[in-house]
């Protein structure tokens, strides 16, 4: 075992030794071990969160036309330093009539609630928190931590448009909990297990994203849905309620709100890559090859993970800066009428295909999965058109759930 | 003391502490956030005990769904929500006595049954009690019939909270 | 193969009666497309079974057969299956023949094609539609049946019971063909259930085939206690008809003489002998295929090949076949003499149907088993062409009708003649009919097969019948010829017979085809003495080949034959030197009342038995029986009941079960209500105090105290 | 697993007499029903925990658990649109004033 193949192991067992070695009891040990490696943990993935700040802003620029940040540091990179040197030193108001403690608390959960999904996101084949055998749930314990705080400080702040906010918010984040949590079903049902690593080891031969393309695609929309980004930004619509649930919210505290849904961003991208696109691995069989094993080495895998993390980020970025925001009442239309529906349909395809194609050569098990679900998308969007026909002969303005959906595609 | 007896009990303060704070503070949303606290303990204790898909779903359904549940009705029927007044009964002596008695017997009880200080044999080589639980709730010589009960239960609980809730049109 | 085309073969037939009935009733075209194309399959698997059945060597020890289990009776099945052997070979031959000549033939006679009636209702006859031709005239034409497809669909209905009966392996089955020809034949007497002499007639056909039916369900029943099973194979083993044999009944007469008795009287019904005979001559009200249908082709026809099919019970009993023997000849000569004096053309012929029966019956009688069976294929013939040719000449009677408008009856006698010219093939076909009827010489089917019985009859030493069925024969020559010369001959004496034209092929064709075979199906049993031994009697060797031990031939005597001759031809000539010249009515010097009122059967028949049951229903049934016996009795009960209710009202409901129960309860309910609401506070906390303080008392009671333990 | 089964059962104890307490002392139908979920918890521990001290290969624990679950979500969702239909009519979420029916 070297630092090479295994870093973290090899770390770990060098500083267990350390320390039994200064006569630690070997419990304390563990438990202190627990914690530092949460801390590099965090700390890694705040310093990642910093340069996101940066390439958001930068790739907002340009969609933009603009040029962005370009005048401290090279190409403007430490100008998120300056934006947190700004927020700190910026007045911490807390509004009369607050309810204190929630108030103060809700960000540090929104912030943790992020964090806590980097405990079992695996940057390589050795670098990772933990391997769960039940992930996919967790990252929906996770997502509710992060609605509860959204809605403690929507309550906290005594102010009603955070309330308002916060409620949207819910409203929002619990209805697309459901196609989310129906749709990671496909990967399961396809890896065969719920642990995140054990994903995406299944998907060395073929990405999920081919054999599924549909459960990406609702993946995609009801990952941005949970993340409250534009279109789905009605709860911080900063027309309408101004700044929503964190509208008194200052400084730091606002920088943790901020922050955390960079790196929500950021972290739906990196579960995108691995539930569809292979994670740190996934070379289609291609790192077996002798000239290309230099693939498996972790700190390779890791820069492959961030880059594939990168596209999906930047994906989730393309959308919010294309796509207009949409009313609450088509947002909930287009979850509970379209979405839950063709998930359950796509759920329901890929459960029996797999069962039924399994014995088949691996090509027509491909060639079967993909095209079962063209064809839904293609009936799915006849449905749609024959739909919106009939709403347009009715007369009145299309209220067509597809708008988003065909703009996100 | 283990690290896992440490653990143990620090989330056994918790649970029973923030428990005790649901039934005792006067702010009722407060009372809500306390159960969270609660509710994720346990999940904890969860966790400790190896059942590892309950405890991520105690932390989706409890917290996800339930508690954000309770939030909206706070919420909702705030105008009402005493925080001036008292939350508890004036004869709240009585089921403190009835509680403390009903604890000293269960108490009682689990102590005088032998054999209950066991500690936990090391867990079978090879099971996934994930994919052991999910046997378990669709095999027909098991548990399929309470799970689909179970099942059709939170329809017609869906239905009838929908039906409930709903505003007459009139 | 043969087997599963057996068991199909009255398939076509349900399945079409229930798509016309259910599906296509409203299509006319259709309707009949599905009823011919189902008889034509039938028809295609009768003929494949027939000749592969004449084609298999000793084919009455090999016969086809196959049975499936079907109602448990206790450990044992009752079976039921199909059976093919030389008799039901025949027979099965005879049957799609003349069921696929009837059914082409109702196509016309139901004038298809014609425009729809004036002032036609469903239930009467059409009346003949009004057409303007081009030139402006006024024409009345026939017009089409009302009720066209619901015919089509009994006729196939009657036609499933048919195959069902013929091919049948047991008696069950059997019956279950004879029931179900039963409800058709009521069905169809009274199709133009408009008429008042239809229902009537219907309803007496029924109600007298039932008297007959009732008897020979008593005769199954007693076959199945006797012998435990039904299927002929075991019925008519050796050892089984020696011990029915054996084993006395009723009357002096064995169990087999019984049963034979029993069953005999079910063919009397259905083969409309003496004295069950009345209701044949009133089924003419039918349309004439159904004529054709029930008292040639099928029907009556069912009722002797019972008889035929049973004989090894019958001939164990030399009482039966007595009894049998005079049914036979009496009815011969009986309902002979009736028919010479009838003027209806379609009553004449049943009338010949009835004597021709009788028969038949009689060769059974006298042991002359495949004279009978040979009769009986030849009369199917002769007679479905009869019958088919008389309608023929009433439909073009009609067609004069409609078109000269006078008001004469299309089927009477004197209304016709010389339809020799506007008729040819109607003509020439019903001639050879009515030779092969007669038993002209040599030439037709009908001479030798009644040959065939008189050598028997002679043969076997039953001379009284011998005489009898000769006069029998005599007058069916007679009146046949009498028939003949009325309708076809001399001049037509209405107008409507100057203006009576030739029918369609789809009337014609089946003249022709059951012409052919009136003249051909002889010429299969031609006796030895005849051929000289160059052609072998076939028919003989292959259906007498239907029984255990082969009947022999009878040895050649010139008596039977000469006096066939004689009867056959002096019939003829005296018919034809009778009624050359008669022209009305009233020239015809057999026009006796006694047999022009068919030997007062019918006002017998209605003083002894209709009368005297209306009698009894009306006067002591209804006066007596049930106003002063049974509601005397229904009211002494009700007074007692009502008794009994005051009783119980005064002394036992009122103080005990009101005031003590019902009011009691009610004030105890309503006390402890108002002593108990105390706890029902509406406070769900204190109903939880209290489940828990009560849960908590039980709980130290039975933990503690170690209670109930 | 050096944790004795008798911890749990005292604590599932100690939760449950104390959603009990809760049950029968708040005045607030939305608190008492913060009570019940309490003591759902506290029964979910006993099972999760026999499961585990008594036979982790048979999952009769985990599955009545996971049952609780559904019954618990579906008691919190009718009983909270109970008590918002009760407020919308009454104007009260009071236990005790809830007593349209008492005589």
């Amino acid at each position: 075992m070297t630092f090479w193949n295994n870093p973290i192991n090899f770390i770990g067992n060098w500083l267990t030794g350390v320390l039994t070695s200064w006569h630690m009891p070997a419990a304390l040990a563990t438990i202190l071990l627990y914690i530092v490696g949460i801390v590099v943990m965090i700390i890694f993935a705040m310093t990642l969160d910093i340069g996101l700040v940066w390439v958001e802003r930068k790739v907002v620029a340009r969609f933009q036309d603009r040029l962005g940040p370009n005048r401290i540091g090279p190409f403007g990179l430490i100008q998120p330093v300056a934006d947190i040197i700004k927020m700190v030193i910026k007045e911490d108001i807390t509004p009369a009539g607050a309810d204190k403690i929630v108030y103060n608390i809700a960000p540090v959960l929104a912030a943790t609630s992020v964090i806590l999904l980097w405990a079992i996101l695996p940057l390589a084949s050795t670098i990772y928190g933990v391997d769960l055998n039940v992930g996919l749930l967790y990252i929906v314990a996770a997502g509710a931590l992060g609605t509860l705080a959204i809605i403690m400080a929507g309550w906290s702040s005594n102010n009603k448009y955070a309330l308002l906010g916060a409620f949207r918010m819910v409203s929002n984040m619990i209805s697309y909990e459901i196609p989310m949590v129906i749709i990671l079903l496909v990967p399961t049902i396809l890896a065969n297990t719920m642990s995140v690593k054990g994903i995406t080891q299944a998907q060395s031969g073929m990405w999920f994203a081919i054999l599924s393309p549909l459960a990406l695609l609702i993946f995609l929309i009801s990952a941005i849905a949970e993340l409250g980004r534009s279109p789905f930004d009605l709860n911080e619509a900063e027309s309408e309620i101004v700044a929503g649930f964190h509208i008194e919210y200052t400084g730091m505290k606002f920088g943790w709100f901020y922050a955390g849904e960079l790196l929500h961003a950021f972290t739906f991208g990196g579960f995108m890559a691995i539930f569809f696109f292979g994670g740190y691995g996934g070379f289609f069989g291609l790192e077996k090859l002798g000239f290309l094993t230099w693939l498996n080495i972790p700190f390779v895998q890791a820069l492959v993970f961030i880059a594939k993390a990168m596209f999906g980020y930047w994906v989730i970025m393309w959308v919010k800066y294309s796509v207009p925001r949409i009313r609450i009442d088509h947002m909930l239309a287009f979850n509970w009428k379209f979405l839950v529906p063709l998930s359950l349909v796509v759920l329901v395809n890929t459960a029996v295909l797999n069962k039924v194609l399994i014995t088949l050569p691996s090509w027509l098990y491909v060639l079967g999965m993909f095209g079962s679900n063209i064809l839904i998308g293609w009936v799915t969007i006849e449905i749609l058109r024959a739909y919106g026909r009939k709403q347009r002969k009715a007369g009145e303005k299309p209220i067509s759930p597809a708008q988003p959906q065909e703009q996100v595609a | 003391m283990t690290a896992e007896q440490i653990i143990f009990l620090l989330t056994g303060v918790l649970v029973l502490g923030s428990a005790f704070m649901v039934v005792t503070v006067r702010n009722l949303l407060h009372a809500a956030l306390w159960l969270v606290a609660s509710l994720f303990g346990v999940a904890v204790l969860y966790a400790i005990l190896q059942a590892n898909f309950l405890a991520v779903v105690q932390v989706v359904i409890y917290i996800g769904a339930i508690a954000i549940l309770f939030i909206f009705a706070v919420m909702l029927t705030r105008r009402q929500l005493l925080e001036s007044g008292r939350q508890t009964r004036s004869s709240w002596w009585i089921p403190a006595l009835l509680g403390l008695l009903i604890l000293i017997g269960l108490v009682s009880l689990i102590l005088s049954v032998p054999g209950l200080d066991r500690t936990a044999s090391a867990m079978p080589v090879g099971l996934d009690t994930v994919q052991a639980l999910g046997t378990a709730l669709v095999s027909p010589d098991a548990y399929v019939l309470p799970f689909e009960v179970a099942s059709v239960l939170m329809l017609a609980a869906l239905v009838g909270a929908v039906y409930v809730a709903s505003v007459d049109k009139k | 193969m043969t087997n599963w085309i057996i068991w199909l073969l009255p398939l076509p037939p349900l399945l079409a009666f229930f798509a016309i009935i259910l599906f296509t009733n409203k299509n006319k075209a259709l309707s009949h497309s599905i009823a011919v194309a189902a008889a034509g399959l039938s028809w295609l698997g009768s003929m494949i079974v027939f000749i592969s059945a004449v084609g298999t060597t000793g084919f009455g020890k090999h016969v086809f057969e196959s049975a499936i289990n079907w109602l448990p009776t206790g450990t044992t099945w009752l079976q039921i299956g199909v059976r093919v052997d030389p008799l039901s070979a025949v027979v099965l031959f005879f049957v799609a023949w003349t069921v696929l000549a009837i059914f082409v033939y109702s196509i016309g006679y139901h004038n298809f094609g014609q425009p729809k009636g004036d002032h036609d209702l469903p239930g009467l006859p059409p009346h003949g539609a009004t057409i303007t031709d081009e030139g402006g005239h006024n024409h009345v034409v026939p017009s089409i049946e009302p009720m066209y497809a619901r015919f089509f669909a009994f006729i196939s209905l009657f036609a499933f019971g048919m195959y069902t009966l013929v091919v049948s392996n047991n008696l069950l089955t059997l019956f279950v063909g004879w029931e179900i020809m039963g409800l058709c034949s009521y069905l169809l007497i009274g199709f133009w259930f408009g008429k008042k002499s239809a229902r009537d007639a219907a309803i007496k056909a029924f109600m007298t085939t039932r008297i007959g039916d009732v008897f020979m369900l008593l005769g199954i029943a007693f076959v199945y206690s006797a012998t435990g099973s039904l299927s002929y194979k075991d019925i008519f083993q050796p050892q089984v008809l020696q011990a029915l044999a054996g084993t006395p009944a009723f009357f002096g007469l064995s169990a087999a003489g019984m049963i034979g008795l029993l069953l005999f009287i079910g063919t009397v019904g259905k083969s409309a002998q003496w004295p069950l005979h009345v209701w044949l001559p009133d089924a003419m009200e039918g349309p004439t295929p159904v004529s054709a249908m029930i008292h040639a082709a099928t029907m009556v026809s069912a009722g002797v090949y019972m008889a035929i099919r049973i004989y090894p019970l019958l001939s164990l009993d030399v009482h039966t076949m007595t009894v049998v023997a005079f049914i036979g000849s009496f009815t011969a000569l009986f309902a002979a003499t009736i028919a010479v004096a009838q003027n209806d053309i379609k009553k004449v012929l049943a009338y010949s149907t009835i004597s021709q029966l009788g028969f038949m019956i009689a060769a059974l009688g006298v042991h002359a088993y495949v004279a009978a069976a040979f009769h009986l294929v030849t009369h199917a013939f002769f007679k479905a062409l009869l019958f088919l040719g008389s309608g023929s000449v009433i439909h073009g009677m009609e067609h004069g009708v409609l078109h000269t408008g006078e008001h004469v009856d299309a089927q009477d006698m004197f209304n016709m003649g010389g339809l020799r010219k506007k008729m040819p093939v109607t003509f020439w076909t019903f001639l050879i009919g009515g030779l092969a009827l007669s038993g002209f010489p040599v030439l037709t089917a009908g001479f030798w097969s009644k040959d065939a019985i008189f050598a028997e009859a002679f043969g076997n030493g039953y001379v009284l019948v011998f005489i009898v069925l000769a006069l029998a024969a005599f007058l069916t020559a007679f009146y046949t010829m009498r028939q003949i010369t009325l309708t076809f001959f001399g001049e037509a004496r209405t107008q409507a017979a100057e203006h009576a034209s030739e029918n369609k092929w789809t009337m014609t064709l089946p003249l022709v085809v059951l012409a052919i075979f009136a003249v051909g199906v002889g010429w299969v049993g031609m006796p030895a003495w005849f051929t000289g031994g160059l052609v072998p009697d076939w028919f003989h060797g292959f259906v007498g080949g239907t029984l255990t031990q082969a009947p022999e031939t009878t040895a050649f005597n010139w008596i039977p034959v000469a006096t066939s001759l004689v009867v056959a031809l002096g019939g003829l000539l005296c018919g034809w030197l009778a009624y050359r010249n008669v022209s009305v009515p009233a020239e015809d010097r057999l026009q006796i009342p006694l047999l022009k009122n068919k030997y007062y059967f019918d006002e017998i028949y209605a003083f002894l038995f209709v009368r005297p049951a209306g009698w009894i229903a009306e006067k002591f049934t209804l006066l007596y029986m049930d106003q002063v016996v049974i509601d005397g009795f229904l009211h002494s009960l009700a007074r007692f009941s009502l008794f009994l209710g005051h009783a119980f009202r005064n002394y036992f409901d009122k103080p005990v079960i009101n005031e003590f129960i019902g009011d009691g309860a009610g004030k105890t309910v309503k006390a402890s209500g108002f002593g108990l609401r105390k706890i029902q506070a509406g406070r769900i906390q204190y109903y939880m105090v209290v489940a828990l303080v009560i849960l908590a008392v039980f709980a130290f009671l039975v933990y503690f105290l170690k209670l109930g333990m | 697993m050096s944790i004795p089964l008798t911890w749990y059962l005292i604590l599932a104890a100690a939760l449950f007499c104390i959603g009990l307490y809760g049950v029968l002392s708040r005045k607030n139908a939305i608190a008492i029903l913060l009570g019940i979920e309490l003591m759902l918890n506290a029964v979910n521990i006993n099972l999760v925990a026999f499961w585990r001290y008594l036979n982790p290969a048979q999952m009769a624990g985990q599955a009545f658990a996971v049952i609780v679950f559904a019954v618990a979500a579906a008691e919190v969702a009718v009983g909270l649109a109970l008590i918002i239909s009760v407020y919308r009519r009454r104007k009260t979420v009071v236990a005790d004033e809830i007593d349209l029916m008492k005589w």
